[in-house]
């Protein structure tokens, strides 16, 4: 890091989206992380999938927990509202941030210590409810902020920066939200920008929970041999089982539909999801085998990456609750005070 | 006492096991006597179960119109058997106690200065009726009947009570109309009916309903424009919730649309119930929760935050008696401390005092008011015996002119107009910030949070950019100070008014006090100023009052005499001026322990 | 002062950016100084992130003994441009300023009451090492080469120092000592070496260590028997359970079985760190956890159930700057209220107030005795200040028949020689229990609740037996009062003593103040005595001192002036008494600012 | 319930166990949940099944949390310490008291608002930990001590007392378990007590932590028609897969091996576990087969009972831990106090 500020001046030649937007209108705060923090890359990736699906910064609220991880928000989308709330408590936020606006976009950041441990409630049951927002946990198997200790995504065996073996087993995020009814599942690399990114878009387009694990390696705490959090233990081991690729609403779709694609899928807004088969044996919408897929390779020692379920046709937490269209906060008050003479007539009850 | 005192002027006490479905005849009778115009309370003492445990319902029949406890029972309708010795006991001196005489209670006459009845209650209502579930829920009703002939109760007001819940099962009206007769025919044939303590019609009820506080709570919060609501069960607060709820799915689902104007979440805990009202209160909604002691535990880390990072929000905390889980069934006002100070570090809240019903509804709207004018949490202590038990209350008026206020909140020709926006600016210098809501403009756009953060709304971790906000915030509570409902202040009429002791409250304390004060000045003993505390931070009233007596009985309802630390701490007033009353067995105060404590320390400090 | 005052009395403030590994070079800087037998004390101010944000650590060098910030610094080593401008306008008139003069920097001479130094260190490191890495390093301890020669350090103890570290690494201790070397030979060679600050061997470190508080707890609890420990991470407190484990793995592993004889369990959160610790207590395990203010807040709910179910246990509270997260790296002395009365309802908690690190190895003993005599949660209030920096303490000593006290607990013949047992009685008289272990015996047999109980262990919803063992937790406390370690008292020893005014503190705030009341007495200001208080609940002696004066300074870390709060409310003490002194912007507090405020307050006082 | 208090007088030719009991000595007191109220059933099982096994009730532990189901320790073996602790938070008293003392048996009763939404976090990292103890959930699809509300086990679409249908999925604790690596994970049902003991037995010689999710309708709140989890609806969805059939370590082994039994395992304590498979097609050793089986049942509407996954050859949270064999609360001071001298070394270090 360095402590020079970058100056806010675009360039007129950077290329713009449909809102006119260039990607610098995209960023945030100088980042504050290690130089080489995982979390960086999902940070420029979250920027350029924004860039790239043109939408305008202030539509979106961005929340977190407490963690390298969770203040990562100060450092994308400036022209953003953003909340730092509490440790493992950002889903709560955010429940009751999309209850009271369901009109803004909104992108939950988490870390494995944030989401798996005091905050694995908070994120079960946001899941259950299926509340409209994309939810990252940038996954380091450590508690990067208060200095390596393991998480519960460490593997078992895995090695602590001092040598210690970690002896208890992990806790998947991406097998427990899938267990758990959660509508979108994938997980990305943070070192391969060019399949998290459109990962992002799809997981933006989805109504309802959308969650993507993100190994994120730190390279403080873990990142050393022995680490199955590393960048070279995630490139040895991964493996990418379906490549996602998003097509906007607003693209021609036909030239975007590639060779090889076997499924394609109609996301709420419009906007579909392609999936790019790259393991034969594995199909994204299938729930019981989407799990079994995943477990036995998990069992080999693989982690399986890319758009790993999928299911659009589910009904977001508005829907369930059968709420206004438009936002609670956006109600004028005259549409929420019933009123002198109702009150006249409730309380006629009351004698 | 008198026969003639007693004349709508006594208390009865029903004794029942819980799940049998006493609460509808209670419910009847309490009406019943409402509806002859006699002010009438009832309070309700059940179990922490569902089914099989003593519970008891207190009515209080008072032409005075006292709505507290008196501390005495006049008459014991004595209906579980387990419970019969320390009924008996309760029931004060030239009382009655009416029981079920269809087995033989041996014992049972132990004393002699009060009258003993038996009804074979149970004997007539298995004879009578043939369901299992009948047999049962009809013993109730036949004791309704029988006082309406002790008591001199009018049947005609019965039969129209029955008429409005039976009117469209005629079955059901008529089985419950044969109980009622058999209890009546019964007394009329074995007692002197009716009793000395009876009733005789008045027209002191026009203009009042009978609710409790929790129904108006959440009415009150519908009229405030609270939209979203997120809360996890716990007695003695789920009613408010459901009151909430159900005038909601009346009165606001979107007649075109037939969509919810409103948002109720049942959170998986309260850490979530009070995550989720702060997410939509930044997010410009107006949200709350309630819950009791227990969660107000459980949500102390956000509360810190919210205060810390300025977010409006609105809390009820129906108080129940603790430590712990403690008796979650009875009451106390024992969070006046862990609320005022919720959480770890140095953090202040804004709490409202409800004494009744209709405070709960009206101080709604407050709340929400002061949460966003002040953008800080408003935590509402109210109780269970405000919050679950029957109170007569003049009817709620609603002024349709009623706008709420939003507080300081800049939108989006403000932020265009504007060269810079900075969240923690001390604009005005009344120390309320300017906030914006996500996704009005970028312009608007900052991050909110828990850890140190300049005026600017910018992360630090230097001392002084620290120190500026944080000594904002405490001038903050000076502004609000000036803003929360003033003390009601109760000077006696009596010129010669007294300068050495006077009375401070809180909340559900006030009917008592109230009787209190008029039984003292009664008896000569003291006649007694009084000032009803309604907020926290104090008024400069509440300092100005206290300083005005040599002592002030700080009157509340906890063991450690939490309303007079918060008062000693706040306005540095010698605690040694502040003389705690405290009761906190789980019942509401009567006037009785209030006489008793007041005389006894005059006496002492005559004797001294 | 004079060049003569300085020598062996000064402070030394490195300015650095941190993830460059400055903290072994300080720790070279201040160990040396140390092992020359000079009395010195390290400060560490550090960023809540892991790299690349500023951080500082100032070495105060006094040959008085004086273990406080002065709120001085005399020679400011400047390592981070981006802090540069606060770092000079940071030195004290007539100081030093070192920085990295590899690159020009303008403006950097904008003061002329202090002296400017610079090195080329980048350049010269640059220049000597290889690896990217070194490079960063070495110039750490090249500024350490130029002190040695600049403050007059014995450079035998620097390579003594070197070697014990690197001693198995040749090529680490080489590359140390040339870095040392070149640092030192550019300061002979450009400046007038020694400065007028400067050091002179003493003897005044014999018999004491270099160590924080959190080592010397975690140290502690070891040597009080604890056996299993549960918490979850956080800034500031993870060091204490870091420790207890580094010490367990070296002293508590069976060398029979090579099984451990301790348990240390990563909670999922708080919630579950405490919970552990209340059940392996209960389960007759020493046990404990340890965190920081918002871990306080999520386990209220938990403290609340152990102090009304009387279970013993032990929790540190390493404090931080709140409200909220607050300033995680920063300390304050802020939860006094929030740990004396953690959860809702009427709950009290006995604290502990350890002043340094040899109180945070004693009190670990006391705090586990205290808690199983007490059957209560005992929470152990320290602070940053205490637990992470480098504090010169005596050796600590160490009595090998120290036997625990565990309280009172029936075994096994003494159930079988009783006709029942009941686990809420007071058989003794001074409201404390009997309790016992699971397993031992059926007889022994009860139900922990936290629900409404007799004093028999049994379920109740009876006011009367609630009462009963609510009143007579109210009363334990006295018997705590009675049990706690007395407050220090150090009375002037200046004959015509002042009753006017005292100083009352507790905890981190010892050190500025020993060197404040010096200072003052020196000044001719005011003598003044002066109580440490060391335990809540506050021991007799501690309303006598305070009502000995007319007005006593309470000298507390935070906003709120909280312990004054406690004093004025548990001691029913007029506040106006208690005048509060309070320094929180999050950096211990200095004697400075003690002695400003009470001269300022002095001075008021006589123009009053 | 009555409120006559039972004579606790032994009769003289009550049948008594190898430790010389009666049932009787494995009773509590009095029960106060309403009469019907499946937790009792349950109760009664518990009793059975200890009383079977000739363990001393002072020898086992109960922890609960808050609910009508955590109230139910109270009401059997009245010989044994007992903890009603707090709501949702039993899992952490449990691991702490093992921690303290592993020769003691511990057992843990649950309601499904318990584990399920305020304490997932505590269950799942119970589980995780593998800590030695026997956890019931006592499961009825409501909270029944505050009335009625639904629980995150309910069912989506099952009705309320009133009516009103339930909008979300339930979190299903037999998946959850089993997908968080739970080592042994049954369910019963509360009006089956024939098959509930065995259950209860087999769980208690588990050597980790064993999941029972008992279904236990609650007669006030959740009994009626529509309601998925009352004895009517949990009767006629019931699917049985495999009976576990418990043998203890001094029964003769060969009298109760029984034609139909295709797997059995020796438990740690030396006892086996037979399983009786009733369903062909199910092998509770086989993790991902036992997901995908209980998943696709429960997409028909069936509950699927019996004993669904056992891993006997893992490790609980001692041996990951290398714990001494002695419990911690009975270690003697003299092997904890490191000593003076020890105390001189280790300051050597901080001069
Ligand atoms: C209530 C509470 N407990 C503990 C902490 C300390 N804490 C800060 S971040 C953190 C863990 C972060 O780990 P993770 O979520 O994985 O984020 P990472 O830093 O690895 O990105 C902890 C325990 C806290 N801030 N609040
Ligand atoms: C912190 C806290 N929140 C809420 C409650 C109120 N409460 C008591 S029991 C209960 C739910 C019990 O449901 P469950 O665990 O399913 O048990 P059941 O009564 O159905 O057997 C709740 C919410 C409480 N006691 N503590
Ligand atoms: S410590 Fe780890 S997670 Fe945190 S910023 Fe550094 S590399 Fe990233
Ligand atoms: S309410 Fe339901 S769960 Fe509770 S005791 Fe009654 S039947 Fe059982
Ligand atoms: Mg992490
Ligand atoms: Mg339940």
């Amino acid at each position: 890091m360095s402590f020079i500020k970058k100056p806010k001046i675009t360039h007129p030649g950077l290329p713009r989206n449909a809102a006119g937007l260039t990607l610098r209108d995209y960023e945030g705060a100088m980042s504050t992380l290690c130089a080489g923090c995982g979390h960086d890359s999902i940070s420029s990736a979250i920027m350029q999938a924004y860039f790239e699906l043109a939408i305008e910064p202030h539509r979106v609220a961005k929340v977190s927990g407490i963690g390298c991880s969770s203040k990562t928000p100060t450092y994308f989308l400036g022209g953003a509202h953003g909340f730092n709330s509490v440790h493992g408590r950002m889903p709560s936020i955010a429940t009751g941030a999309n209850a009271a606006n369901r009109e803004l976009q909104y992108i939950g950041v988490s870390g494995d210590g944030d989401s798996l441990s005091i905050g694995l409630g908070q994120f079960a049951h946001a899941i259950r409810r299926n509340v409209n927002m994309m939810y990252l946990i940038e996954n380091n198997g450590v508690y990067g902020l208060t200095k390596g200790q393991f998480s519960a995504s460490a593997d078992r065996g895995s090695k602590a920066k001092k040598g210690e073996a970690n002896p208890y087993s992990p806790i998947d995020p991406v097998l427990l939200a899938i267990s758990l009814g959660c509508t979108f599942v994938g997980r990305g690399f943070s070192g391969d920008k060019e399949h998290l990114v459109p990962l992002i878009k799809s997981a933006i387009s989805h109504s309802g929970f959308a969650l993507l694990d993100i190994i994120s390696p730190c390279v403080t705490f873990n990142d050393h041999e022995g680490s199955t959090k590393s960048y070279a233990h995630t490139r040895a081991h991964m493996r990418e089982t379906v490549h996602a690729d998003y097509t906007s609403v607003h693209e021609e779709i036909v030239s975007h539909v590639e060779p090889g694609e076997f499924k394609k899928i109609q996301m709420h807004d419009g906007s579909r999801v392609g999936f790019k088969r790259v393991d034969e044996n594995f199909d994204p919408t299938d729930r019981i085998g989407a799990i079994s897929y995943i477990e036995s390779h998990r069992a080999k020692g693989e982690v399986v990456t890319g758009l790993l379920y999928l299911e659009e046709s589910t009904s977001e937490m508005h829907h369930v609750l059968g709420s206004s269209e438009t936002a609670m906060s956006e109600l004028p008050y005259e549409k929420l005070n019933p009123g002198a003479q109702n009150l006249e007539r409730i309380q006629a009850r009351w004698r | 006492m008198s026969n003639k005192a007693k004349t709508n002027n006594f208390v009865v006490k029903i004794a029942n096991v819980n799940g049998t479905g006493s609460a509808s005849a209670n419910g009847l009778l309490m009406k019943s006597i409402f509806r002859m115009g006699i002010p009438v309370t009832g309070k309700n003492f059940f179990p922490s179960n569902i089914q099989g445990l003593p519970t008891w319902y207190e009515i209080r029949v008072s032409k005075d119109g006292y709505l507290c406890r008196s501390g005495k029972v006049d008459f014991m309708i004595a209906m579980n058997a387990e419970t019969y010795e320390s009924d008996l006991a309760d029931v004060s001196p030239g009382g009655f106690f009416l029981y079920d005489s269809t087995w033989a209670r041996k014992g049972m006459m132990q004393r002699d200065d009060i009258t003993v009845l038996g009804i074979p209650l149970s004997g007539m209502c298995n004879e009578a009726f043939e369901s299992a579930r009948a047999k049962v829920l009809m013993k109730n009703v036949a004791y309704v009947g029988a006082l309406v002939a002790l008591l001199n109760i009018d049947m005609g007001v019965v039969e129209t009570l029955l008429n409005e819940t039976f009117g469209s099962k005629p079955h059901l009206m008529e089985a419950n109309m044969q109980a009622i007769k058999m209890g009546q025919t019964f007394a009329l044939e074995n007692f002197d009916c009716p009793l000395p303590l009876k009733l005789e019609p008045m027209d002191k009820t026009a203009g009042h309903v009978l609710v409790d506080g929790n129904t108006t709570a959440g009415l009150g919060a519908v009229y405030a424009g609270a939209t979203v609501t997120s809360w996890y069960p716990i007695t003695p607060s789920t009613s408010l919730i459901d009151a909430f709820s159900i005038f909601c799915k009346q009165l606001r689902v979107d007649p075109d649309t037939g969509k919810n104007n409103y948002c109720v979440i049942q959170a998986e805990d309260e850490l979530a119930a009070i995550g989720m009202v702060l997410g939509a209160n930044w997010n410009g909604a107006r949200a709350f929760t309630a819950t009791s002691g227990p969660g107000v535990s459980l949500m102390s880390e956000f509360l810190g935050l919210a205060y810390y990072a300025e977010i409006p929000a609105v809390l009820y905390d129906v108080q129940r008696v603790s430590p712990s889980t403690g008796m979650p069934t009875r009451t106390q006002q024992c969070d006046i401390i862990s609320a005022a100070y919720a959480s770890h570090g140095d953090t202040k809240h804004v709490l409202l005092f409800p004494a009744d019903p209709t405070d709960c509804f009206h101080m709604s709207q407050q709340a929400f008011d002061l949460a966003e004018q002040l953008q800080t949490p408003v935590i509402v202590l109210t109780d269970l015996d405000i919050g679950m038990n029957d109170w007569m209350i003049p009817e709620i008026e609603w002024d349709d002119s009623y706008v709420p206020a939003r507080g300081k909140v800049y939108d989006r020709e403000a932020l265009r107009n504007m060269d810079n926006f900075y969240r923690y600016l001390d604009v005005d210098g009344d120390a309320i910030p300017w906030r914006t809501l996500p996704g009005v403009d970028p312009k608007g756009a900052y991050f909110v949070r828990g850890s140190g953060h300049n005026k600017f709304g910018g992360y630090t971790e230097k001392s002084d950019e620290y120190k500026d906000v944080i000594d904002r915030l405490r001038r903050k509570f000076d502004t609000a100070a000036s803003m929360v409902p003033a003390p009601v202040i109760d000077k006696a009429t009596d010129a010669k008014a007294n300068k050495q002791w006077a009375i401070v409250s809180i909340g559900s304390c006030d009917g008592a006090i109230r009787e209190a004060r008029d039984r003292l000045t009664a008896s000569g003993i003291a006649t007694l100023d009084y000032m009803r505390i309604r907020a926290f931070p104090f008024a400069d009233d509440v300092a100005n009052f206290i300083l005005d007596y040599d002592h002030v009985f700080v009157v509340e309802q906890n063991r450690d005499a939490q309303l007079r630390q918060l008062l000693s701490n706040e306005l540095s007033i010698d605690p040694n001026r502040l003389i705690p009353m405290l009761s906190y067995d789980g019942m509401p105060v009567s006037s009785d322990f209030i006489v008793d404590a007041v005389e006894e320390h005059i006496q002492q400090g005559r004797a001294a």
